[in-house]
């Protein structure tokens, strides 16, 4: 009976997904038939005219990410060695709960503080006409992927024997170099991987970018690595789904399957940092 | 002090905070002998052995007092440089430890930080070592690889490998061949007995025929009132003990 | 084989869990933020007399409320635009009855450093300029030397299709252009007042409350300056006046034409006057 | 050289960056805290949104928050103890258990949008349930179904293998021993997943925004197709938006608080579980 009940459920849980992806795939169909690879290309987007392109977001999601993993990994590489390293017993243990603990604000309360706080202060800061940029939007990231990416880099490092660091400073190497040279070297897959899942957090993360990034389609720099864009307003995959023109497009196939298209980009980009992430920690040398 | 000590304890206890581990224990080293340390688990070896090089710092929770000589110098004095002394006395673990990295990386490892300006000796120093854990023909030709894909026994000789790049005077062994299968084993003890022209051992073990089989004296521990305590001096064949299996049995049974 | 078996029987328990557990029929309404503060009090206050539960939400402002009536997800939508054609051809086999509960002033309204730099009023041409981004300064319009930052009211949202019907007459026209975007009223609000510079498209009732946003008056082709207020409006002089509409599916019934009949009765005309917005009486 | 630098250098910033992390952390809670106290009280936990925010309490929009808590305990607690029994008990083939453990772990990386739209289509539109708490429930339960099996999964790990043997050894078969020693002895980590997994879930909005949650006039669903529920994630995000006076701020900073004091003391349930796997990492050593 129990055998079989969960035979039922772990099959719907492999149904709902694969639903979930069957799904997008679909119901996207439209828009591949039509646009095909340039909808990836395309600069434009604006539903009005049946123009469909996802370049400008994609751009957004990409680099809203890199800057919040770009400002929060070091801190958080920090904050993870002080913690595993610098603090003991019972000191740990208070700052590892804090952390997990933090780690649960929801986005919408980052939102808020985002739109109310945040945004004025990088106007003030960068002097800049708007606040909504998306800087705003990667440092709000950053402050909220912080306390994921603290645990998990800690417990890369507390995964690393006592032995390793016994060994090397029992050559003579002082703790710093011992860190330097020993644990960071020997936790390094597990830190690039808890970085990823990080990553795959701040890809997919809705409601507060969607507060203050600012919403402006077709937002492109005019070379590549220019540094504009960050300090103006801008378009992430996820700030156009959780938008108004997903109840717009309903209805409207081709609209709608750009909907769906955009979202199932969104998912396999997400997915892609998750998955090598998780595969990093299963595959971590063996001790 | 005898000319003769290189290494000389007085009086050293442990404590964990308020908790004592280990009474006071004192004795001497000779230079160029294998000294070893028995017992059951847990009575204190091991942190004894780590009392030497000062690696019970890491370890906030445990305070150690008494005197370590060595070379006119107190280890445990609170000025000493601790990473000289380290460097000085090395230190090979029960477990084989393996840097991510190729095997001349790990040879390399400590010399390259603690002594970076001899980086011309490096080639040299990397053969040399290798050839002393008598690793070197088993890896000559695949230096560059990585040195998880060696097997356990020789993951162990590398790690004393590593540790005798940086020429060190007196090696701490603890426990170094718990861990590997009796051809391992029996390799590695013919090679302590070969280092001992050049160094100095002290080595913990649990395995009595290697005491009587490679040590030149052995001191036991035992319980007493859930605290380490040593007892005396068991044997102490001197360098000119040359087939120590002999002499060194009939005492030991004595215990 | 065996897994297509079991996603029909799921989907087939799922709709009849649906069609079974029913909730007693609630009434439903969804549209324009614009319109919702007064649908959302007057709703407050029938579900209070009648004892029924009465849902009021915003999603995708008034072209949410349109697609929500069009899928029979809502009973009565709020939509702060008057109905299009390409509105009733978009769901052939719905029988739109629009009800003007109000009217609205549409304005220009920016933070008020614009209005403190000189800038009193625009033009249609010169609105039309900025939204294109031919004019990126205040000084082109008189104002001082400033860059223009736009929100525009994000798609679907009735302020925007009325603001784009007024300056290129048809919506069709309206080229594509990159703006930030702004959903809800208050957001518009918050975002023009802390951004120095900044104009959007708003309602004129919610420039009137705030300190830090201004709304502007509109140049006409004479040359008047005409601003929206209540006189100029009454008067019809001030050009960019809305409805507020409730849109159902066929004539009112029931309890639709009873909510209905509420606001449009002197309790809920206050109601209208109370959030800003001009009474039927009035206008 | 470097060495030395680094030496003095490295504590240094690794306290700069704890203090940082720590300050900005608890600055957050700190800072909603001073904005929404105020807002607190007895009345406003306990009287329905009156005037659109600005006025009343946040009675509805807790008890909805709560309901889909409910729901998604309901759905998630099968499908995750199902999936944790096959994976670490019943199957025994290594390559089909680390598909399951990719599988699992990989459901983390789902955007919570993407369940969004997904149930907008699914439930709203094709099965015409309109919005509805059960179906805010169902994917909710999707959100949270990786934390709660993980939590199982790691339990039944340490079960003892001679408690299993010991079992058999009776007679029973694997029917039994899943009844008698995996789930009870497994309880433990499933209770502290679905704490830690409620706690992630219920400060969701944008799986909720299109497919449960209506901003006023719901109260409690009387049924499953068109049973809205008002929800504390929902009602900030449009007041975020649509607030149109201060008083409804302060009102939404307070009900922001209040969603907090909801996830902490669902971490908090967990929290005694969390401590013994730190301490044990930190032995293990």
């Amino acid at each position: 009976m129990i055998r079989k009940a969960s035979f039922f459920f772990s099959f719907l849980c492999l149904i709902f997904f694969s639903a979930i992806v069957i799904f997008l795939f679909t119901e996207s169909l439209p828009i591949w038939k039509s646009e095909g690879a340039s909808f990836f290309s395309r600069k434009l987007w604006y539903y009005r005219n049946e123009s469909f392109g996802l370049l400008a977001m994609v751009f957004g999601t990409v680099w809203v990410s890199i800057l919040a993993l770009g400002i929060a990994a070091p801190i958080g590489l920090g904050t993870a060695i002080y913690i595993s390293e610098y603090s003991g017993g019972k000191a740990r243990l208070f700052l590892k709960v804090l952390v997990e603990l933090l780690a649960g604000v929801p986005s919408v309360v980052y939102g808020l503080l985002g739109v109310l706080v945040l945004r004025g202060w990088i106007r003030q800061t960068f002097s800049l006409q708007s606040g909504d940029t998306l800087l705003t939007a990667g440092i709000l990231l950053a402050i909220m992927i912080l306390p994921t990416l603290v645990s998990l880099s800690e417990d890369a490092l507390q995964g690393v024997p006592r032995r390793y660091r016994e060994a090397s400073r029992a050559m003579g190497l002082t703790k710093v170099q011992a860190i330097i040279y020993t644990l960071l070297p020997s936790a390094k897959t597990g830190l690039i991987s808890s970085g990823l899942l990080a990553l795959g957090r701040a890809l997919g993360e809705t409601i507060a970018v969607f507060l203050v990034i600012g919403r402006a389609d077709n937002r492109l720099p005019k070379t590549l690595f220019s540094l504009k864009p960050l300090v103006e307003a801008g378009q992430t995959l996820t700030s156009k789904l959780g938008g108004s023109e997903v109840n717009l497009a309903y209805g409207d196939p081709l609209h709608w399957g750009a909907i769906c298209g955009a979202a199932l980009v969104l998912l396999s980009m997400a997915l892609v940092a998750y998955i090598i992430g998780e595969l990093l920690i299963f595959q971590a040398p063996e001790r | 002090m005898n000319n003769n000590v290189l290494i000389s304890l007085r009086n050293v206890s442990v404590f964990a905070k308020k908790k004592q581990l280990l009474s006071p224990v004192s004795f001497d080293v000779v230079p160029n002998t294998i000294h070893s340390l028995m017992g059951p688990s847990g009575v204190g070896k091991s942190t004894l052995l780590k009392c030497i090089n000062r690696l019970t710092d890491l370890q906030p929770e445990l305070r150690v007092e008494g005197e370590i000589w060595y070379r006119n110098k107190n280890i445990l004095s609170p000025r000493t440089n601790v990473e000289n002394i380290r460097k000085k006395i090395g230190m090979v673990f029960q477990a084989p430890v393996i840097f991510p990295g190729s095997i001349e990386k790990n040879v390399l490892f400590g010399i390259k930080r603690m002594a970076p300006e001899k980086k011309k000796d490096f080639p040299e120093i990397l053969e040399m070592s290798l050839r002393e854990a008598a690793l070197w023909d088993e890896v000559k030709d695949r230096l560059k690889d990585r040195a998880h894909l060696l097997s356990v026994g020789q993951k162990q000789r590398l790690s004393i490998a590593r540790v005798l790049a940086l020429r060190p005077e007196i090696i701490l062994l603890d426990e170094p061949t718990s861990a590997l299968d009796p051809r391992s084993t029996e390799l590695i003890e013919n090679l302590f007995v070969s280092l001992k022209k050049a160094h100095t051992l002290i080595l913990v073990t649990h395995d009595k025929s290697q005491t009587e089989g490679i040590c030149d004296s052995c001191i036991e521990f035992t319980w007493e009132n859930g605290v380490g305590k040593m007892n005396e001096i068991q044997a102490a064949c001197g360098t000119s003990c040359e087939e120590p299996t002999l002499t060194l049995a009939p005492k030991l049974e004595t215990i | 084989m065996f897994k297509k078996y079991w996603v029909f029987s799921l989907l087939l328990i799922l709709t009849l869990l649906g069609k079974s557990f029913a909730a007693e029929k609630p009434l439903r309404i969804n549209g324009s933020t614009t319109v919702n503060p007064v649908v959302t009090e007057a709703a407050e206050i029938l579900s209070q007399r009648w004892q029924r539960p009465i849902y009021v939400d915003t999603q995708g402002g008034s072209s949410g409320g349109i697609s929500s009536i069009g899928d029979h997800l809502i009973d009565i939508g709020m939509i702060s635009k008057p109905l299009s054609e390409k509105d009733r051809k978009r769901y052939p086999k719905i029988d739109f009855v629009v009800t003007q509960i109000g009217t609205d002033a549409l304005a220009l309204v920016v933070n008020k450093d614009v209005v403190e730099g000189g800038v009193k009023a625009l033009s249609k041409e010169e609105v039309k300029a900025i939204y294109e981004k031919k004019i990126t300064n205040w000084k082109e319009v008189g104002g001082k030397d400033q860059a223009i930052f736009f929100y525009n009211k994000e798609p679907g949202r009735g302020t925007w299709e009325v603001f784009a019907k007024w300056v290129y007459t048809k919506i069709k026209l309206v080229p594509p252009v990159s703006h930030a975007e702004v959903g809800g009223n208050e957001e518009a609000r918050t975002k023009v007042g802390t951004t120095p510079g900044s104009i959007t498209q708003l309602s004129a009732s919610w420039a009137q409350e705030g300190g830090s946003i201004v709304a502007l008056g509109i140049k006409l082709d004479d040359g008047s300056v005409i601003y929206p207020t209540k006189k100029n409006i009454k008067e019809r002089l001030y050009p960019l006046v809305r409805p507020l509409n409730l849109i159902t599916n066929k004539t009112p019934e029931g309890i639709n034409k009873d909510f209905i009949n509420y606001v449009l009765s002197d309790e809920g005309q206050q109601l209208v006057k109370k959030h800003g917005y001009m009474s039927l009486n009035e206008f | 050289m470097l060495d030395k630098l680094l030496n003095r250098l490295l504590p240094i910033v690794c306290f700069v960056c704890t203090l940082l992390t720590f300050l900005l952390l608890v600055g957050v809670i700190s800072y909603v805290f001073s904005r929404g106290f105020s807002a607190l009280s007895w009345e406003f936990l306990s009287t329905p949104t009156k005037e659109a925010g600005s006025a009343g309490g946040i009675l509805y929009q807790i008890l909805g928050t709560l309901i889909l808590g409910f729901g998604t305990t309901i759905f998630v607690s099968p499908l995750a103890y199902g999936y944790a029994l096959i994976h670490s008990f019943f199957l025994k083939s290594g390559k089909r258990k680390r598909l399951m453990s990719v599988f699992i772990y990989s459901l983390n990386g789902f955007p919570s949008i993407i369940f969004g739209i997904f149930g907008f289509f699914l439930f709203v539109k094709f099965l015409g349930w309109g919005k509805s708490w059960l179906a805010g429930g169902i994917l909710l339960a999707l959100v949270s179904l990786p934390t709660v099996t993980v939590a199982i999964i790691e339990r039944i790990k340490e079960i003892p293998s001679l408690h299993k043997e010991a079992a058999y050894a009776m007679g029973f078969n694997g029917e039994k021993v899943a009844w008698s020693v995996i789930i009870p002895q497994s309880l433990g980590g499933y209770f502290t997943g679905l704490f830690l997994g409620l706690a992630r879930a219920i400060g969701e909005t944008a799986p909720i925004l299109f497919t449960a949650t209506v901003f006023a006039g719901a109260t409690l669903p009387t049924g499953v197709s068109q049973s809205p529920v008002l929800s504390l994630p929902y009602h900030l995000f449009v007041l975020a938006q649509d607030s149109y006076n201060p008083q409804a701020l302060t009102n939404g900073w307070g009900a922001a608080l209040v969603l907090i004091g909801i996830v902490f003391t669902l971490s908090f349930l967990a929290l005694p579980a969390r401590m013994i796997v730190h301490q044990k990492a930190k032995n293990d050593e």
